[in-house]
């Protein structure tokens, strides 16, 4: 069972790579904080894959949860902030 | 047993595929929310299920516990992840993005 | 006048690594902390604190008088924040506005003209113009109860997990943070005023050091929490895990009061009154 | 915040509200109330022995003061009206409502998908912006509402008044039409505003 969760482990890194296509590049603003919120969510599966991995789950379910919730709180301060005090378009327009 | 968690892991990875690459290829912001949103949250339900299932293996009062946590980050990311969306979303209404219709340049 | 700071920081820093050289190479076995210091915790841990989490050990009992200035530095950035940012004296703006809470129509309040401050139906929003976003402000109201619960429940248990006064502090200030991102700054320092911050966050090093200074007068060592034994009638070993806890929770609320504090007075730029 | 419908507005002058409306807002002079703070207090217990997971003397006093502080600080965000008559069976009747959701969602992820791998997608999709006005009376069936919303048939909510009028991006036109449907009837039903 480890190889699998290392393999699915690994597979999720990749699609993390893949998200992170639209944070570099997203045209607009908003569009860099979709692909930061799919890549958190790929993130805390990753922790709890990882403690699978470890043995050691009791722990990094702690940690994942914490993920979570900082997550949640990251991308309603970004949008927050972007649409009270900044122009939402790209900075380069 | 460990079919099921399988069959579980893969489910929740193939959503997760579909949102990575549903925000790679629809046309506008409007539209990718729609995978970032819904795939990736289902995503993270089966996954988690199957997880939380394997740790169950050897069964006691301490295994038990740590599958209700992952339960319990199940329950905080669909109250989350809608919000999370629907504030995305916000931002950009108030933006004055104007939505992608059928036939326009993709953006 | 920059070329003269760019100088300092670039010999600074040459210094440093210069400073480094000296030290024993990446991980090397044969270095005095791996042949005396590591095998010591990882081995007498358990038996001397009856900690299984031996990062907690060392870092509040054995590194504590490190860690107390730690504490001690984010206590600093909080005043540091404080006196830079802080506007005591303002103007009051000429128009208020004002929404009414059961219809949401919004209401526009001349210099002079008086809304009864303490009534439920009508709440101040900001000039600049708030949101009022349903869904949010519901699924946080729903949700900050336990995130702080998580946050007290990280400080408690840093014996067992990986956790402890300052991840749970983080955990604490955000859930405030995360009332006055939902509904707006007004609302959070109603609910944590500014005045409760600036005790808290020195209360929280008090803490600290205290324990420490109380150790002293005890008749041990600074920081030597089995001398806590004769006050809360435990043996030794089991004084230095309660003492290890009460230091936690001492860092837990310097953390959390200073991280209120230090978003309050950024997001607003000092006024306290347009929050982000 | 208590969202009141057109008929529960109060007919006199607004100077003698009472108690029914206490807001958030109001955390100035702030009672806690007996019940909202027993109910956090018994449901923050249940958080704390899932997290915790040690049953000795010593963590549970320290889940009891921690629970005593959560919900002397937060029970008016999680309960603001002290009203709490009939909460049990609202529960319930929500919790039977969860499984046809988690019906939905699935439905809804594999359209989803269908459209993400279809390779002519760009054919397929046909985004608008639907409105309609909800029946639906409180906050918390308002929000449920809109995240059910979100989370299924191609369509996620743009924004809700507080009157319960809602804008909807749909991706394409077989989600956007039957809004708002089956769903809002049943969380009538599960809220108990039929």
């Amino acid at each position: 069972m480890d190889n699998v969760f290392l393999y699915s482990g690994l597979y999720l890194a990749f699609l993390m790579l893949l998200s992170l296509y639209r944070p570099l590049f997203g045209p607009t603003v908003v569009d860099r904080m979709i692909g930061v919120n799919a890549i958190g969510s790929k993130t805390t599966v990753l922790l709890i894959l990882i403690g699978l991995i470890f043995h050691r789950v009791e722990m990094f379910v702690d940690i994942a949860l914490a993920y979570a919730m900082l997550n949640f709180l990251a991308v309603l301060a970004a949008s927050r902030y972007f649409q009270k005090r900044k122009g939402l378009y790209d900075e380069a327009m | 047993m460990d079919i099921i968690v399988c069959l579980f892991l893969f489910a929740g990875l193939f959503f997760f595929t579909g949102g990575a690459v549903g925000i790679l290829r629809f046309p506008d912001f409007y539209c990718r929310l729609h995978p970032a949103g819904k795939l990736d949250t289902l995503g993270l339900l089966l996954a988690l299920i199957g997880l939380a299932l394997f740790n169950l293996h050897h069964f006691s009062l301490g295994t038990l516990l740590t599958s209700a946590k992952i339960i319990l980050i199940v329950v905080f990311v669909f109250l989350a992840s809608p919000t999370a969306t629907h504030a995305i979303v916000d931002a950009g209404v108030r933006a004055g993005l104007a939505p992608w219709t059928k036939g326009e340049k993709r953006r | 006048m920059k070329i003269i700071g760019l100088i300092i920081a670039v010999l600074t820093g040459a210094l440093l690594i210069y400073g480094t050289v000296d030290f024993p190479g990446w991980a090397d076995p044969a270095s005095p902390a791996s042949t005396h210091l590591s095998p010591h915790f990882i081995e007498k841990t358990m038996e001397e604190t009856s900690v299984p989490n031996i990062v907690t050990a060392v870092l509040a009992d054995y590194r504590s008088y490190d860690t107390m200035f730690e504490t001690t530095v984010i206590f600093s950035g909080g005043v540091v924040c404080f006196i830079l940012l802080r506007i005591f004296r303002r103007k009051e703006p000429e128009d208020r506005l004002y929404r009414h809470v059961l219809t949401g129509a919004t209401i526009r309040v001349k210099e002079g003209g008086k809304i009864p401050p303490d009534s439920d139906d009508f709440e101040r929003i900001d000039t600049l113009w708030t949101p009022h976003d349903l869904i949010i402000k519901t699924v946080c109201r729903l949700l900050i109860p336990f995130i702080q619960l998580f946050g007290l429940y990280v400080i408690a248990h840093g014996h067992h997990s990986p956790g402890g006064g300052f991840q749970g502090g983080v955990i604490l200030g955000a859930s405030i943070m995360l009332l006055a991102i939902s509904q707006d700054l007004r609302t959070a320092v109603q609910r944590m005023r500014e005045k409760v911050d600036a005790l808290l966050s020195p209360t929280g090093v008090f803490i600290y050091a205290g324990t420490g200074a109380l150790c002293l007068l005890l008749g041990l060592n600074f920081m030597d929490y089995s001398a806590l034994a004769s006050v809360l009638y435990v043996d030794p070993v089991t004084a230095r895990s309660h003492g290890i806890l009460i230091v936690e929770i001492g860092v837990g609320v310097a953390v959390m009061a200073t991280i209120i504090w230090i978003y309050n007075n950024l997001s607003s730029a000092g006024k306290y009154d347009e929050g982000l | 915040m208590e969202k009141k419908g057109e008929e529960n507005l109060p007919q006199g002058p607004l100077a003698n509200l009472n108690e029914e409306y206490i807001s958030v807002r109001s955390a100035q002079g702030r009672r806690v109330l007996f019940y909202p703070f027993a109910l956090t207090f018994i449901i923050m217990l249940g958080v704390w022995v899932v997290l915790s997971g040690k049953f000795d003397p010593f963590h549970l006093s320290l889940g009891l003061i921690s629970c005593a502080i959560v919900s002397y600080l937060s029970c008016d965000l999680l309960f603001p009206s002290p009203k709490i008559k009939g909460l049990l069976r609202q529960w319930a009747r929500f919790i039977r409502y969860v499984p046809w959701l988690m019906v939905e969602i699935i439905k809804a992820n594999l359209h989803v998908t269908y459209l993400v791998f279809h390779p002519r997608m760009m054919e397929l999709i046909d985004p608008k912006i639907v409105k309609f006005r909800s029946k639906l009376q409180s906050d918390l069936a308002l929000v449920t509402f809109a995240n059910s919303i979100t989370l299924t048939p191609g369509t996620i909510t743009v924004d809700v008044s507080i009157d319960g009028d809602f804008k909807v991006h749909a991706i394409d036109k077989a989600s956007g039409d039957p809004l708002p449907g089956a769903m809002e009837a049943n969380i009538a039903k599960a809220f108990g505003e039929v």
